[in-house]
């Protein structure tokens, strides 16, 4: 139930992401666009994760290591998901820069003008 | 075999003797017959003979240059050759020539030879009107070599030899056995073609004496001339002797010889003195169109 | 128009073509076999108390490892983009003034500035213990920096300071890596340290150690982000 | 084995401290750097020599953390990762090497780190066997690239970034989504497990499963840059430093090719078909693109594309094929990668050194001509180079997998590169004066009336005008004189010397793999070219004297035509003597050279000894090989020609179509031994192979309708390379017929039964016509020349495809005399060329005088040629036209005898106006040729007179290598030859004549010998009048002028027409494709993602 909520909700967010990527012109929306597909991505990845009534894999006093099994959701996807977000974060430092570069060079924002190379 | 050579030479000049003569006294005889149907008197028979002694003996030649001298004497040695290399009488020792030497190709071939080199001694005269002349020439020989060629290979392909002594045997036995009659296309293409191959009207703009007044010879005088008088009496003889062998049965004497060549030469002139001149141009679209139908009719009747 | 149009029929044809996907995804109802393992003897081979840090330092350290080279390599990126030679001329150029910070916010960020930075490290030292870790840590304390530069917008920061601390954590964590390679089990090992009882803040071998390196590397470049970006603008 | 973590640990650890190195000074990050690259390379090094010693050779598996995998991510050294990491390392070294030793280099602070990071994530892309962990070395790698295009602070390197940093960002969701599904599925990242479970039976239960494979193979194969969605990657190179493009093109993609290579172990089979098909859309439509391009770095972006996609394919298909064809094919792959690794990264360096020396051309700097000529022959798949047997391999397997439409697909986007490639190459070559692509003569706008003065005037504008027409220019760069003083203080030999290196790599591994394939048939002799090309530019580099050289190279050929003839008989003996004598004796002439020509001996030794090798190669590949090395050769000698650039790339082209046609044909005939059988050979071809064949011999021997290469590379040839072309090599496609020759009886349409030999026998009839007609017409008398060969290799052809005894006898008699009057004509016009300076016939005229022996030479071999009685060319149209006959082939006979007619006309133009009519006065002093030319000339007239007496001496032995494969046709009696129709005695023909000659002669001598007076130049008959000039003099314009008003309409070059239709087409199509790259970042976006779903979408059609 809550894997399918997500993912739902993930692919609605990957739409919106891939929707803002093709049709903003605007290149910081574009970025933007860009980390709400990266969050969609997250949240299927969290979403595929989860385990049926499943709770954080960590050894306390209400989970010692014996409970672990079937109660805890899967941890392999949680990591991957860190990962995954550092990587957003580092790419879209990278896009912001560009932005800052190309719109000192070209004087503009909007990516229909920017195509000076073609063909 | 000195003595076969020497007795081959001796038959060869006797043959050459007759040709030469023949020849001048045909070229006579036809511009006589031509100023007839022009309605003039005309010239004597022997003036050519007139024409050669004179410019034998004329005290002063002008070369210009090495080629320009060879020019004719390549020009006589191909008609020499061409007729050497044709059996002049069937059946005869004095006028087998040295058909052995080769088939009808060679005969062919070896009509170049002696244009080659008059067109190079020309050439090398430095006259703008000689070169202007063989290129008219060159041009009119190649269109007519088609339908020549062609009727050429529809009897070869018939009789299956390409001998001219065979063509002769072949054609042995009866006037209906002439290739005249057997094969009729081949023969309206080569006679067509013979009408370019022998220059007179209408095909005579290699030498139109309206433009360029004699043409390839301009230059030429003294026994320069001579010679290229001489040659043209003997490769006329050398062409209708070898139309004759080969459309008309040959001849088995002399004297059939003669009255056939006779013949032959007469339709060549009836026919230039009843049209007027073409241009090089019209000469090569006329021998590649009808006549070069007809030779490709004769051919391709031999393939079915 | 067209264009939009021709934009939703590819996304539809998208979403149509990932329907399995999408649909009928139910909650698992058990761990994979892979994780099982991990989940029953990950706390026991390594000592660490949460299972997703054991996951992310050690069964897949080369990942975190790659990771950081990640975000290394768009920290070098981002410089290199924004260096100080350009030939662009600047965005300022193009921007009107700017002003300096409220009072409210100057007072509030001096306040919460020491706060973050304890904050950011308990997050990285405990990273084996509770949720969060190196990542999350370097941030918050980054996030630290960037409330000072909403302070003060034209503040510099020792470029040499964050330099060296960036250079020096990540070439100890390849050291600790190597370390591992030659001391103990593998490349990237952590038991070459004691691991200790679990729950402890010293144990899970080397995973504290890893983790605080990750956390001070990723804290400086993150500065070193925020600080290319502000200078640009 | 050294562990792969060291090169991940270290190089990561290294990377991370370069900035604090860089305190302790400038050049240390740089220093430490390239020892770390090389640090890698040996270790790559050394795994390759371990694992190709041990005796299992298995992969080894490096763990992570002490678990096996999957609980650890695990890496792989294998073979062919150990391979690839040697080559990708390699050229990360060279590279680092390039950037830091080329002038004003500014390679320091963050662009070494990212260099560093970029070949470190390929490293690890390579090694991994882990699905996510790829994930994270393609977002290093990724990162890398994005901020490494920036490095160069350009308005535009800023806008390629961006768009690649989306495209890049769209490929990473794709894959990171395919990646959760994947594990959810399978429940393991590890890529050896999911490959060994049953993925049909997941795929039952969860039907997302192969859309999650999909996915990931989606995101890997955008990273490639497949056609249509790759403008960005397009933009990429264009924009970035040349030097960075070369790391991406070189170094990233590479990596990436590897990461899809290991995934594609996922594929199921549908999945690999789409593979394929992205892959062979891809390799052809960007090379068809990239015709039309005129940017060089945007042109090596296309290719780069196109390379890629052939790999991709290759991919695909080692997935569908069986295991033995998967495996052989997947080395190709390897092989084409290392290929594209050297020479592209090569052709960037360049490029780019081409920008920092400000160059324009490079016709005067040998090294760089020889680098280009390496990098560009091994990208489009010229012999020796890697990519020519790589090729060949995958060829091989793809036929023997059915898989023809694939061939035909890899031989068009190869043809289409080698264009574009070469159009560049010799837009490089060309000299200032050269007006591009010409394929006519250039007749001066105005003949020259007056004076020299307005000739040379008038002739200059219209070069430049021709000049400002001619096609494109490649290189939009300022123009600079070749003599720019400052051009010599930018050269900087080190930076060569890297970029050396990789050629280098790219000749040796060609080498060794052409060693590798032809050890196989025991045919290793047929490298001797490639050795002996090698060294002989080595020499020309070292400045060997030309003369020292050339006496080297003759005794060279001396010593290898005696090893070769030796073991040769037959028809193949005719052929050896053909070639290798006949080429031998033309290389006299070079001594008149007398500088250092470069690259022109070692070329034609390399062209002679490929031509011998035809004889002795016993396999397709040792044919093709020989075949593909003499093109490439001639054309490259075509090239030195100084208007040659067009002619050149047109030769090259239509060659290389002429191969690959050949190729296929025999491709398709597998059970075909490339060995003469004469015509006995019943089984049945396919007809298809048949043609294929056949227009691959006849392109070489110039046919009509394929003929359009000819006149121009003839022509703009230099004199001693055309001779050789047009006497020598042009018979290398009557050989190819010849062992080609059990063919063409089969039925030409499958319910007839006329052969294929009667079309071949028309087109070679109309070939010597149309060549004739077009020779007649031609002012230069270099295309004179040229259309007369075409014509004469018409009647070989012709007399070959009559498949009778005296055909064959009359095919090579005429192949034989050919050579001796072409050869004898060029080289005599060589002399006269020398001399005068101009190729316009009618601007030469009464050279007879200042000439003789040239023109004694030219009159011999032009009655030889128009087969006049007495001399040897009658032999050859005697026999001709008796096997016309005797085969019933009447109507051929009739086209040939025209031909022979027109021929005689031309001829006699070509010694007419150049040797007689006027002398002009700027030949007033003209001396005879020079002696090296006149030495071959008497040698090859007293042959032509020998053999014009005694035709016996050639025709015998001739008669002797054809009898094997028919029965006798023709019998000799004395000096008499007689047919079944006629007969021939050559040498009482020659008596005769000498006799009727001397006869008039003696006559003349004796009328004449007191009075004949030589007179002056104009003393002729004139209207009374002495013209002035001998230009208004000389008739010579415009021969046959007559000819051209009778029959001029039906001389249309409709050939010529077509195949500029067929370009023009091409070109146009590809300029139609290239719209697509709008340049719009978020439209390349919308392409990625419409190709995702429409491969999506096949995907699911086909379950």
């Amino acid at each position: 139930m809550i894997t399918q909520l997500l993912i739902i909700l993930g692919a609605a967010l990957i739409l919106v992401g891939f929707w803002g990527v093709l049709t903003r012109k605007h290149i910081v929306k574009i970025i933007i666009s860009f980390s709400i597909l990266d969050t969609g991505i997250h949240l299927i990845m969290v979403g595929i994760g989860y385990i049926k009534d499943g709770s954080a894999p960590i050894i306390d006093q209400e989970m010692p290591v014996s409970r672990l099994a079937g109660n805890v959701v899967d941890p392999i996807p949680s990591a991957l998901v860190l990962t995954a977000i550092v990587i957003g974060v580092a790419v879209t430092a990278l896009m912001l820069s560009y932005a800052v570069q190309l719109y000192t060079f070209y004087k503009t924002v909007s990516i229909e003008q920017i195509k000076e190379l073609k063909w | 075999m000195m003595k076969d050579i020497a007795i081959k030479a001796g038959y060869t000049l006797i043959s050459l003797f007759v040709i030469t003569n023949y020849g001048l006294l045909l070229g006579g005889t036809m511009a006589r017959v031509r100023a007839k149907v022009q309605g003039r008197i005309g010239q004597p028979v022997w003036q050519p003979y007139i024409d050669i002694i004179k410019n034998n003996v004329l005290r002063t030649g002008i070369s210009h240059g090495v080629m320009f001298y060879l020019g004719p004497v390549f020009r006589l040695a191909g008609g020499l050759g061409t007729y050497l290399f044709i059996p002049a009488v069937y059946g005869s020792l004095v006028f087998a020539n040295f058909a052995f030497s080769g088939d009808l190709l060679l005969v062919m071939y070896f009509i170049f030879f002696g244009q080659l080199g008059m067109a190079l001694g020309a050439g090398q005269s430095g006259h703008p009107y000689s070169p202007i002349g063989v290129a008219r020439g060159l041009a009119q020989m190649s269109a007519f070599e088609v339908p020549f060629a062609l009727s050429v290979i529809a009897i070869a392909a018939q009789y299956q030899t390409l001998s001219v002594t065979e063509f002769v045997a072949l054609q042995q036995g009866g006037i209906l056995n002439w290739i005249v009659f057997t094969n009729p296309l081949a023969t309206i293409a080569a006679m067509i073609s013979f009408l370019g191959m022998s220059m007179g009207n209408p095909f005579s703009i290699v030498i139109a004496p309206q433009e360029i007044p004699i043409g390839p010879p301009t230059e030429m005088q003294s026994s320069f001339l001579g010679m290229l008088q001489t040659n043209r009496a003997i490769f006329n003889g050398a062409k209708l002797v070898l139309f004759m062998n080969l459309y008309f049965g040959g001849a088995t004497s002399v004297l059939s010889m003669v009255v056939k060549t006779f013949l032959i030469y007469l339709y060549t002139v009836i026919v230039g003195a009843s049209f007027p001149r073409f241009r090089a141009d019209q000469s090569i679209r006329f021998f590649l169109g009808i006549p070069t139908l007809i030779g490709i009719a004769a051919v391709v009747v031999q393939m079915i | 128009m067209i264009k939009r149009i021709i934009i939703i029929i590819t996304l539809i044809g998208l979403s149509f073509v990932l329907l399995p996907l999408f649909l009928n995804m139910e909650d698992a109802e058990r761990l994979s076999e892979l994780s099982q393992t991990y989940v029953t003897e990950g706390a026991e081979e390594l000592g660490t108390a949460n299972l997703v840090t054991a996951v992310v330092v050690s069964y897949r350290g080369l990942d975190t490892l790659g990771e950081v080279a990640v975000l290394f390599a768009a920290t070098a990126g981002v410089t290199l983009l924004l260096g100080t030679k350009k030939k662009g001329g600047s965005v300022t150029d193009l921007l009107e003034e700017r002003r300096g910070g409220s009072e409210l916010l100057n007072t509030g960020a001096a306040l919460l500035f020491p706060v973050l930075l304890l904050f950011g490290a308990y997050i990285f030292v405990h990273g084996h213990l509770t949720p969060g870790g190196g990542f999350q840590g370097g941030v918050v304390i980054a996030s630290a920096f960037v409330l000072l530069l909403f302070i003060e917008s034209d503040r510099e920061f020792s470029h040499s300071v964050l330099h060296s601390l960036e250079a020096l954590s990540g070439a100890a964590y390849v050291l600790i890596g190597l370390i591992g390679l030659w001391f103990a089990a593998g490349f990237l090992d952590p038991r070459f340290l004691p691991s200790g009882e679990i729950g402890r803040l010293l144990s899970a071998g080397a995973i504290p150690l890893i983790y605080s390196l990750i956390g001070i590397k990723v804290g400086s470049e993150l500065i070193g982000v925020v600080d290319s970006l502000r200078r640009r603008s | 084995m050294v562990s792969p973590l060291y090169i991940l640990g270290i190089g990561l650890g290294i990377a991370f401290l370069l900035p604090l190195f860089e305190k302790l000074g400038k050049k240390i990050p740089r220093i430490i750097t390239l020892i770390t690259l090389m640090v890698f390379t040996l270790i790559a090094v050394s795994w390759v020599v371990m694992i190709s010693g041990a005796v299992d050779k298995f992969p080894v598996i490096f763990n992570t953390i002490g678990f096996k995998a999957p609980f650890a991510i695990s890496l792989q050294v294998g073979l062919i990762e150990a391979l690839v990491l040697v080559m990708i390392n390699t050229a990360a070294l060279l590279s680092g090497l390039f950037l830091s030793l080329r002038k004003d280099s500014h390679w320091e602070g963050k662009q070494i780190v990212l260099f560093l990071t970029l070949v470190i994530g390929v490293n690890g892309l390579v090694l991994t066997r882990d699905l996510f962990n790829l994930f994270v070395f393609l977002e290093i790698v990724s990162i890398s690239m994005y901020a490494l295009i920036a490095s160069n602070d350009e308005k535009h390197a800023y806008e390629a970034g961006f768009k690649y940093l989306i495209a890049g960002s769209i490929a990473s969701a794709f894959y990171l989504i395919g990646v959760i599904y994947l594990y959810r599925f399978t429940g393991t990242l590890f890529i050896d497990q999911i490959v060994a479970m049953d993925l049909a039976a997941l795929q039952a239960t969860h039907p997302g499963l192969v859309f999650a494979i999909a996915l990931i193979m989606l995101g890997l194969l955008i990273e490639l840059k497949p056609f249509p969605s790759n403008g960005w990657a397009i933009d990429a190179y264009e924009a970035s430093d040349p030097a960075v493009s070369a790391m991406i093109s070189a170094v990233g993609a590479s990596g990436v090719v590897f990461a899809f290579y290991k995934i594609s172990s996922l594929f199921p089979p549908e999945m690999a078909e789409i593979v394929v098909a992205s892959g062979a859309v891809t390799f052809v439509f960007s090379q068809l693109v990239g015709l039309r391009q005129k940017r060089v770095r945007r042109m090596l972006g296309y290719s780069s594309v196109g390379q890629i996609g052939i790999i991709v394919m290759i991919i695909g298909l080692q997935r569908i094929l069986k295991i033995d064809d998967a495996q052989m094919i997947m080395s190709s792959a390897i092989i084409l990668l290392g290929n594209h690794i050297f020479s592209k990264a090569g052709l960037f360096w360049l490029s780019d050194i081409f920008d920092q020396e400000q160059l324009r051309r490079v016709r005067r700097r040998p090294l760089m001509i020889v680098l280009f000529g390496v990098f560009l022959g091994s990208l489009a798949g010229l012999p020796p180079f890697p990519a020519f047997w790589a090729k060949w391999r995958m060829i091989t397997v793809l036929a023997e997998s059915d898989k023809l439409f694939l061939i035909i697909i890899i031989l068009l986007g190869s043809l289409f590169e080698a264009g574009y490639l070469f159009r560049w190459f010799t837009t490089l070559l060309r000299d200032e004066s050269d007006p591009g692509d010409i394929h006519e003569e250039q007749i001066p706008e105005d003949i020259p009336v007056s004076s020299s003065q307005t000739g040379v005037v008038s002739s200059t504008r219209a070069l430049a005008a021709l000049a400002e027409n001619a096609g494109s220019v490649v290189e939009e760069l300022p123009v600079l004189s070749v003599e720019d003083p400052t051009a010599a203080e930018k050269r900087n030999p080190v930076v060569l010397a890297v970029v050396a290196i990789s050629s280098v790599i790219v000749i040796a591994a060609g080498v060794l793999l052409g060693a590798e394939f032809l050890r196989a048939s025991n045919e290793l002799l047929l490298l001797i070219p490639v050795a002996v090309l090698t060294a002989g530019i080595l020499f020309d580099l070292l400045h060997l004297p030309h003369r020292i050289h050339l006496i080297l190279a003759m005794a060279g050929i001396s010593f290898y035509s005696y090893r070769i003839l030796m073991g040769l008989d037959g028809i193949y003996l005719v052929f050896g003597i053909l070639f290798l004598t006949g080429s031998l004796i033309q290389m006299i002439s070079l001594y008149v050279k007398k500088s250092l020509h470069f690259g022109l001996i070692p070329m034609i030794t390399a062209l002679i000894l490929s031509l011998g090798n035809l004889l002795i190669s016993t396999t397709r590949l040792g044919f093709f090989f020989s075949w593909e090395m003499m093109t490439v050769l001639s054309s490259l000698l075509i090239l030195r020609g100084r208007k040659a650039s067009g002619a050149g790339l047109r030769y090259l082209l239509f060659s290389l179509g002429g191969a690959y046609s050949m190729l296929i044909g025999l491709m398709l005939y597998p059970d075909f031994s490339l060995l003469l059988q004469g015509v006995r050979d019943v089984s049945t071809p396919p007809v298809l192979a048949v043609f294929l064949i056949s227009i691959g011999a006849m392109v070489k021997m110039g046919s009509l309708g394929l003929h359009i290469w000819l006149p121009g590379a003839y022509a703009e040839a230099e004199n001693e390379i055309s001779s050789l072309l047009s006497s020598v090599v042009s018979k290398a496609g009557l050989f190819l017929l010849f062992v080609t020759s059990s063919l063409y009886l089969i039925p030409l349409l499958p319910s007839g039964n006329i052969p294929v030999s009667v079309l071949l026998g028309w087109i070679g009839a109309f070939t010597a016509l149309a060549g004739a007609f077009f020779a007649l017409f031609q002012e230069d008398i270099k295309y004179t020349l040229a259309y007369s060969s075409m014509g004469q290799v018409g009647y070989m052809l012709l007399a070959f495809s009559l498949m009778t005894h005296l055909g064959w006898v009359t095919s090579l008699y005429m192949a034989v005399t050919h050579l001796l009057f072409k050869a004898l004509l060029f080289l005599a016009v060589a002399g006269v060329l020398y001399r005068t300076k101009t190729r316009m016939m009618y601007q030469m005229g009464g050279l007879i005088k200042r000439m003789p022996i040239s023109f004694i030479t030219v009159l011999l071999s032009i009655i030889a040629l128009s087969g006049v009685p007495p001399l040897t060319g009658f032999g050859g149209k005697w026999l001709l036209y008796t096997a016309l006959i005797e085969k019933g082939w009447y109507l051929q006979a009739g086209v040939a005898m025209f031909a022979s007619a027109i021929a005689f006309l031309y001829l006699f133009r070509l010694i007419h106006v150049i040797f007689l009519g006027q002398l002009k006065d700027e030949h007033r002093a003209m001396k005879e040729a020079p002696i090296g030319f006149l030495i071959p000339q008497v040698v090859g007239m007293i042959v032509i007179m020998l053999f014009s007496m005694y035709p016996s001496l050639l025709i015998g032995p001739l008669q002797r290598a054809v009898t094997p494969f028919f029965s006798e046709s023709i019998i000799w009696e004395g000096y008499t030859v007689f047919s079944t129709l006629g007969y021939w005695n050559g040498n009482a023909v020659m008596y005769v004549t000498i006799g009727v000659f001397i006869f008039p002669l003696a006559w003349l001598l004796l009328m004449q010998r007191k009075h004949t007076r030589m007179v002056e130049q104009f003393n002729i008959v004139f209207a009374a009048e002495r013209p002035d000039r001998p230009e208004t003099t000389h008739f010579g314009y415009n021969f046959f002028a007559h000819y051209r008003r009778a029959l001029g309409m039906y001389l249309t070059p409709w050939a010529t027409r077509w195949w500029t239709g067929v370009v023009t087409l091409t070109d146009s199509l590809g300029g139609t494709m290239r719209r697509i790259y709008t340049g719009n970042g978020q439209t390349y976006a919308f392409q990625i993602i419409l190709y995702g779903t429409v491969l999506l979408l096949l995907l699911r059609g086909g379950f």
